[in-house]
């Protein structure tokens, strides 16, 4: 009868009936726990940027604008600076002298890390961030270029996890931007990232390998 | 050049395409009914204030405003497009009699271009508030930018 | 047969005073406890239903949820909205929430009733049934007081001078009218079986499983009361009156702070007297399970009954919540429907049957007459129920053709 | 009587702590932290987010929130949802206008919080300008995680007693007048509006 | 003063039935049903005595749990009957139309994915095929790209089709459901976020092909996906399709005639349920969907409760379409290899000053596209959606027009909802699935 093979579906989703709990426990870390954890993130995955620096500590960005002009959301602010002979900031002739993102208006499309011919611009998979007031959520280049060791500089108002600093480059390096098949797989960068760089993901044939297996469906 | 119930015809990257008058407007669009294109899928217009020079056939005298109508015939699985050229502040026939599902379409070009419709039931502002200055798609309305909020600005 | 409580006959000392204070107080703090308990059941159970956790921050496992509730609801700032008719606005709530405390006056919540104890336990050395009152007119009193709260739903959507409420009041009124009387009907087998109004006649009177008013009334009535109180009590799937999707909140849409922290409690807690009193008149109440001469044995003193009496009360609560969980909601036209065109008739007919049963045992009538009286009862019913049906469909036509909805 | 002054100006918060009411303010700060019901305030994309942040897979009702009140007068926290249009800010402010104090405000996504990538004549340039907001969550839309982040922040600040009286409005949306200054030789922030 | 008037706030409003011409009640009630105004008049007085008005106008929205956003409907009721309802809308008008203009083609597509924020990437679809048809390039997409949108605009399809499952459960009560539906929906976005990096909003299939390729492993991932969506829509049939109030609350409720649906321009399943099977994806096809074998499902009564089983079965179609996508997804290129359009690859730009001064070039300005104007349309999840471009030969479109299939359907609303209860009209805006952020654009 129609009317009561409802309740044994709305019954056996329980745990206790051999149904699945689903929910992942994040609670904003604010009351750490056990339980309080992020899901893994794909590495894909576009979160707050940050702005590498080459392994001897130079920075990568050159201050060419592209980012600041292909922001759909005008989000980014830009002013290059000829590098001081003496003591460059970065390897080429200039550099982003003022780097600021507002995060209030970024909408986190990966337009800028694709534009950038350096790789200096790219995401990490930090999404878990608030901020009481306007200020906070304009980051300048102090807080968007990463630390001596590579890693992403924490805030306090965001909430980092193991593993959100890895893979930064991850959109980059997925796949050719070009969407050539034959340039799949290769990275095609002259510097490497100091921390965190991601391998580039497999060619087509390995992409399209047949299915290895099926998760059985838990119900 | 091909006539269409005595309209001149185009073509546009393959799509049908048919130029009326604002006087041939609303008895084309009856012939064409009546020619089976039961649905009016669409209508808007386009404002060619700052692109005056753009490609028309012959006969077809550029004007300000353009009101474009697809138009579908769901048993011949066809479309074709009407262009009417309107100056600013002429109003055109509605299609509410033919095709009662434009109501809305030509509230909301009178709501952004303030093309007045002829015999529409029902002519008010639809997306904007009723007491907004203006008519915001023109090419003379300004998008209302405001500078983006940055720590250290020099723009 | 009147099981008056022993503890108010002959004199009354400062003593059995002291008992019924006793008594009025721990119900009403485990009542108002109870309830606590009962909204984080429903929010957690109903969590595990949808592969959710369910509340799990205030307290172990959320505990604390409807306590945190309370207090941040007692803590806001309260609103008599301009147009509200001041007076009947403050008065509602507690219209709605008072008869909910009331109505569970006169459940057992538990005693003895083996071995004709009818339901006497030994309390500090008094003889006591175990609940506050039991008037001979039990069950009259509690319908009566379950129809009250309707007024206090009706009232607080009328008086809140804004439209959605009025819309939900004006709903409640008709929702809880006719479900009244189904489930009138319905109780009133149960008199004419236990002869009796008194809850613990009632209780007393269910022995065995066989006596069991579920079982011995025949399942019908049972489930008729079972939708009727699902109807009276607002709960899903008969949630018209605060249906959130339509109404905004229903009746209480105006309201705020502590008097909405009242309607809040007030439908917890009807829900939980309902249920009470759904075990009381058809599951025996704080009767243990007995088949024949075998009985389900657990040994708590004098609280063995309120053991039996909590489990069967869980079990409805869950029945709630399941609802609430698994249907769609009714639409107006079709509870109304439910209402006078299903469950009145046949709970009128089962009721018809079950008196003649009853007069045919009294007069002495050999098991063939019965049988054969039943038959012809049987044919009699199923011909008013066809010509009901002729009717409601003649009178829909009609109204189709007069293009009005009722 | 400096206390009762105190109280006539301030309300609960101008008693001065003693035992009690240190205990009473530390339960009602508690029991607002556990118990913030939200107004569905949903507009856009964001909506959606809000909606399965309350679905199972995030699960909101950890934080006793699954309560979305329909009715403005029983909410405690609108999370403005969505882009917010000029024709929907006095709505905004009216359904703010109907909750009842103490009541937050999380502004979620940016197109909430600034009008994101909409920066035209339709869109409010943040809800600031309507109404005082407690907490910015950014993305486009924010991920439900970050919108718990955003809750459990500002769940946060009424716990530590932040945030226990109305903040007033800050009127400081997006389009705060910023003075186009010559850039110094060495980056001196510029400070925004202050609250 | 009585409650009309309290509320009737001029111009946009449903105006008060005594002050009422017959011509407006004739918009209202009977221009589908070509009433004449004589009629409409009596219509007007027949009913109701406006010296006695029984009536109520109530406002639903543009705050209500049950407008899927920020609608406004008034009503006026009778007791809890429906006699007229007005949609209003514009709540959520975001200007994208103007805001297009500035953005040049490679970003617009940041722009109308947030149009339809239920099915984004059929919106990427429809504007890339545009511009693609303005660049005269729409047959040289290579064949990768072309199954991996169509892939894509399935898998979102199923996702915008459970998310109406769980509101139209939500709105007719059925809280559990809700939940079910988010949670499938759910998968299907941790997969989106898995390619695209991003759950919603993706500007992932942009002009000329798609912006990455598929991840590694995507085949088991959709599988996985499949595997679980179809037995659960058997639970759904169980939990909603056979349950005998689900069906009282829907059957013959905002029921909408044939030649109503043409007459109004409602596509999708709100033109399907009416026994019309009109479907672009089969009927005008794009991508290459005329390769592929699917069936459109039609209602025949046109009530809420086909649409609905329309959309449940339409799920069970994507269900099948994107099996068959999955084998025959070819490999290769999966963005055009045009160097006027599509970036050069990363490794070139070191080793050729060309490549680098391609790549600033499309990144700062853009590509231009020829001078011209299309309307292309294709079928999404809830009806044609079509995208008018006009180019003046720059990079960004001088006009862009969205043809947005929820805006035309909720015109449908006032003829559906008319003589049904306050109940029925919460049923019948679920059942039309509007989308609030398409429909005010």
């Amino acid at each position: 009868m129609g009317l009561l093979e409802g309740f044994a579906i709305t019954a056996r989703q329980h745990r206790f009936f051999g149904g699945e709990r689903v929910t992942n426990e994040y609670s904003g870390g604010r009351t750490r726990d056990q339980h309080d954890q992020k899901e893994a993130k794909p590495d894909r995955v576009h979160g707050r940027h940050v702005l590498n620096r080459y392994e001897d500590g130079m920075e990568k960005c050159i201050g060419c604008e592209l980012c600041a002009g292909v922001c759909p959301a005008k989000c980014i602010y830009v002013r290059g600076k000829d590098n001081d002979p003496e003591n460059p900031t970065s390897p080429g002739e200039r550099f982003g002298f003022v780097y600021e993102i507002n995060y209030l208006r970024c909408i986190h499309c990966d337009l800028c890390v694709e534009a950038c011919p350096t790789e200096a611009i790219t995401e990490s998979k930090l999404f878990e961030f608030s901020f009481t007031n306007r200020k906070d959520a304009i980051y300048t280049k102090a807080e968007l270029v990463v630390g001596d060791d590579g890693k992403p500089q924490q805030m306090p108002w965001e909430d980092w996890r193991e593993g959100d600093d890895k893979n930064t480059s991850a959109w980059m390096r997925a796949t050719a931007p070009a969407g050539a098949a034959e340039y799949e797989g290769q990275v095609g960068w002259s510097g490497e990232l100091g921390y965190g760089v991601r391998a580039p993901e497999p060619a087509q044939p390995e992409r399209d390998a047949a299915p290895k297996s099926v998760r059985a469906v838990g119900r | 050049m091909d006539l269409l119930h005595g309209c001149p015809t185009g073509d546009s990257r393959g799509q049908a395409t048919v130029f009326a008058s604002v006087e041939q407007y609303l008895p084309l669009v009856k012939k064409l009914a009546d020619d089976g294109y039961n649905m009016c899928s669409d209508l808007t217009a386009v404002d060619y204030l700052t692109h005056p020079g753009r490609a028309l056939p012959e006969g077809v005298e550029a004007k300000r405003f353009e009101l474009v109508v697809n138009l579908l015939s769901l048993d011949d699985r066809k479309r074709l497009r009407v262009r009417v050229q309107l100056e600013d502040g002429q109003s055109a026939p509605s299609l509410f009699d033919l095709y009662p599902g434009t109501e809305a379409m030509e509230r909301e070009v009178f709501d952004m271009y303030g093309i007045a419709f002829t015999n529409h039931p029902d002519l008010t502002r639809i997306l904007m508030p009723e007491d907004w200055d203006g008519h915001p798609l023109r090419k003379d309305y300004e998008l209302g930018q405001i500078p983006v909020q940055f720590k250290q600005v020099n723009s | 047969m009147f099981a008056l409580d022993p503890l108010l006959t002959g004199d009354v000392t400062w003593g059995d005073f002291g008992v019924v204070a006793v008594k009025v107080g721990v119900s009403f703090v485990v009542l108002l406890v109870a309830t606590m308990f009962m909204v984080w059941f429903e929010r957690k159970v109903i969590a595990g239903m949808q592969n959710r956790i369910g509340p799990n921050k205030a307290g172990p496992f959320g505990l604390l949820q409807t306590l945190a509730d309370g207090t941040k609801l007692f803590f806001k700032e309260d609103l008599l909205p301009e147009r509200a008719d001041k007076f009947v606005f403050r008065l509602a709530p507690y219209l709605s929430f008072v008869p909910a405390f009331l109505a569970f006056c006169i459940i057992p919540v538990g005693g003895d009733f083996s071995n004709g104890n009818a339901g006497r336990v030994k309390l500090f050395g008094h003889s006591t049934l175990l609940q506050v009152a039991d008037p001979p007119v039990g069950m009259l009193l509690g319908l009566a007081l379950s129809s009250i709260a309707v007024y206090g739903i009706m009232l607080a959507g009328w008086s809140s001078g804004s439209k959605y409420p009025l819309l939900g009041s004006v709903r409640a009124s008709a929702q809880m009218v006719s479900y009244e009387a189904a489930l009138g009907l319905s109780v009133a087998t149960i008199f004419l079986l236990a002869g009796t109004m008194s809850t613990n006649g009632i209780v007393s009177g269910q022995g065995s499983l066989r006596n069991w008013n579920i079982v011995a009334t025949g399942v019908v009535p049972f489930v008729i009361f079972l939708l009727a109180a699902t109807a009276e009590l607002n709960r899903p799937p008969f949630d018209l009156v605060e249906a959130e999707q339509e109404l905004v909140g229903g009746f209480n849409t105006e309201y705020s702070s502590i008097r909405f922290a009242l309607f809040f409690l007030a439908e917890f807690m009807n829900t939980m007297t309902m249920s009470a009193i759904i075990v009381t008149l058809f599951l025996g109440g704080p009767q243990p399970i007995s088949i024949g001469s075998w009985t389900a044995d657990v040994h708590l003193g004098p609280f063995t009954g309120t053991f039996w009496f909590l489990a069967k009360v869980l079990v409805f609560l869950y029945i709630y919540i399941w609802f609430r969980a698994t249907l769609p909601r009714l639409r107006y036209d079709q509870l109304m429907d439910l209402g006078w065109k299903i469950l009145i008739p046949i709970a009128l007919a089962w009721f018809m049957a079950l008196a003649g049963l009853k007069v045919a045992q009294n007069a002495g009538w050999s098991g063939g007459a019965q049988a054969l009286g039943m038959v012809v009862g049987a044919a009699i019913i199923f011909a008013c129920f066809g010509l009901l049906r002729m009717a409601t469909k003649v009178s829909a036509r009609v109204r189709a053709e007069e293009g009005a909805m009722f | 009587m400096g206390l009762l002054q105190d109280v006539l100006d301030e309300g609960f918060s101008g008693i001065q702590h003693n035992f009690i009411t240190a205990k009473l303010e530390d339960l009602v700060r508690w029991s607002r932290a556990r118990s913030s019901w939200p107004a569905s305030f949903g507009l856009a994309c964001c909506a959606i987010e809000m909606m399965a942040t309350g679905a199972a897979h995030y699960d909101i009702s950890r934080f006793g929130m699954e309560v979305f009140r329909a009715s403005p007068r029983q909410a405690d926290i609108m999370i403005v949802a969505g882009r917010v249009s000029q024709k929907m800010a006095p709505v905004l402010r009216q359904v703010y206008d109907q909750m009842m104090e103490p009541k937050w405000v999380i502004s979620m996504g940016v197109c909430a919080s600034s009008g994101g990538m909409f920066n035209n004549y339709a869109i409010v340039q943040g809800v600031d300008q309507v109404v005082p907001v407690d907490v910015y969550a950014p993305g486009c839309p924010p991920t439900p995680e970050t919108l718990i982040h955003a809750i459990e922040t500002l769940h946060g600040l009424i716990e530590t007693g932040e945030l226990l009286k109305r903040r007033s409005a800050s009127g400081s949306g997006a389009n705060v007048h910023v003075e186009a200054a010559p850039v110094p030789a060495q980056p001196v922030p510029v400070m925004l509006g202050t609250r | 003063m009585s409650l009309v008037q309290q509320t009737n706030e001029g111009g946009q409003e449903l105006g008060a039935r005594s002050e009422l011409t017959a011509k407006e009640l004739l918009r209202e009630v009977g221009s589908v049903l070509r009433m004449s105004e004589a009629e409409a008049a009596a219509l007007a007085l027949d009913e109701i005595d406006p010296t006695t008005d029984q009536t109520m106008i109530i406002n639903m929205g543009p705050q209500h749990p049950s407008t899927h956003g920020v609608l406004r409907l008034m009503l006026e009721l009778q007791g809890e009957t429906v006699l007229r309802c007005k949609p209003i809308i514009g709540y959520l008008h975001t200007g994208m139309e103007k805001t297009a203009e500035q953005l040049s083609y490679m970003q617009g597509g940041t722009n109308v994915t947030r149009m339809d924020y239920l099915s984004p990437l059929n919106n990427e679809l429809v504007f890339s095929l545009a511009v693609e048809k303005l660049l005269g390039i729409e047959g040289d997409i290579p064949e990768r790209a072309v199954w991996m949108r169509m892939l894509l605009s399935e898998l979102n399809r199923m996702s915008s089709h459970l998310l109406f499952m769980a509101t139209n459960g939500m709105d007719l009560g059925a809280v559990s459901m809700m939940i079910y539906g988010w949670r499938e929906r759910e998968q299907v976005l941790r997969f989106f976020q898995k390619v695209t990096g991003l759950r919603m909003n993706h500007n992932f299939i942009r002009p000329g092909g798609v912006a990455a390729d598929l991840t590694p492993g995507w085949r088991d991932d959709v599988l996985s996906i499949l595997e679980e969506v179809e037995p659960r829509l058997d639970e759904y049939d169980v939990l909603m399709t056979g349950q005998p109030i689900w069906r009282e609350r829907l059957q013959g409720v905002g029921v909408i005639t044939q030649q109503e649906a043409i007459a109004l321009s409602a596509t999708g399943p709100t033109l399907r349920c009416t026994g019309l099977p009109w479907d672009l994806r089969r009927d005008q096809p794009y991508l290459r969907y005329d390769e592929l074998d699917f069936d459109v499902i039609v209602g025949s009564y046109g009530d809420a409760f086909d649409r609905y089983a329309i959309r449940l079965n339409e799920i069970r179609e994507s269900i099948r379409i994107v099996r068959q996508i999955l084998e025959r997804m070819p490999s290769g290129d999966y963005r055009i290899q045009d160097k006027k359009v599509t970036p050069p690859p990363r490794a070139r730009i070191d080793e050729s000053m060309e490549a680098l001064i391609h790549h600033f070039k499309i990144f700062t300005e853009g590509f231009k596209v020829p001078e011209g104007e299309v309307y292309v349309a294709i079928e999404s999840p809830r009806g044609e959606i079509g995208c008018y471009i006009v180019s003046d030969g720059t990079s960004t479109p001088y006009r862009m027009h969205m043809r947005a299939p929820s805006f035309v359907n909720i015109q449908c609303l006032p003829h559906m909802m008319r003589g049904g209860l306050v109940a029925d009209a919460v049923a019948v805006i679920s059942s039309v699935d509007p989308v609030l952020g398409e429909v005010d654009r």
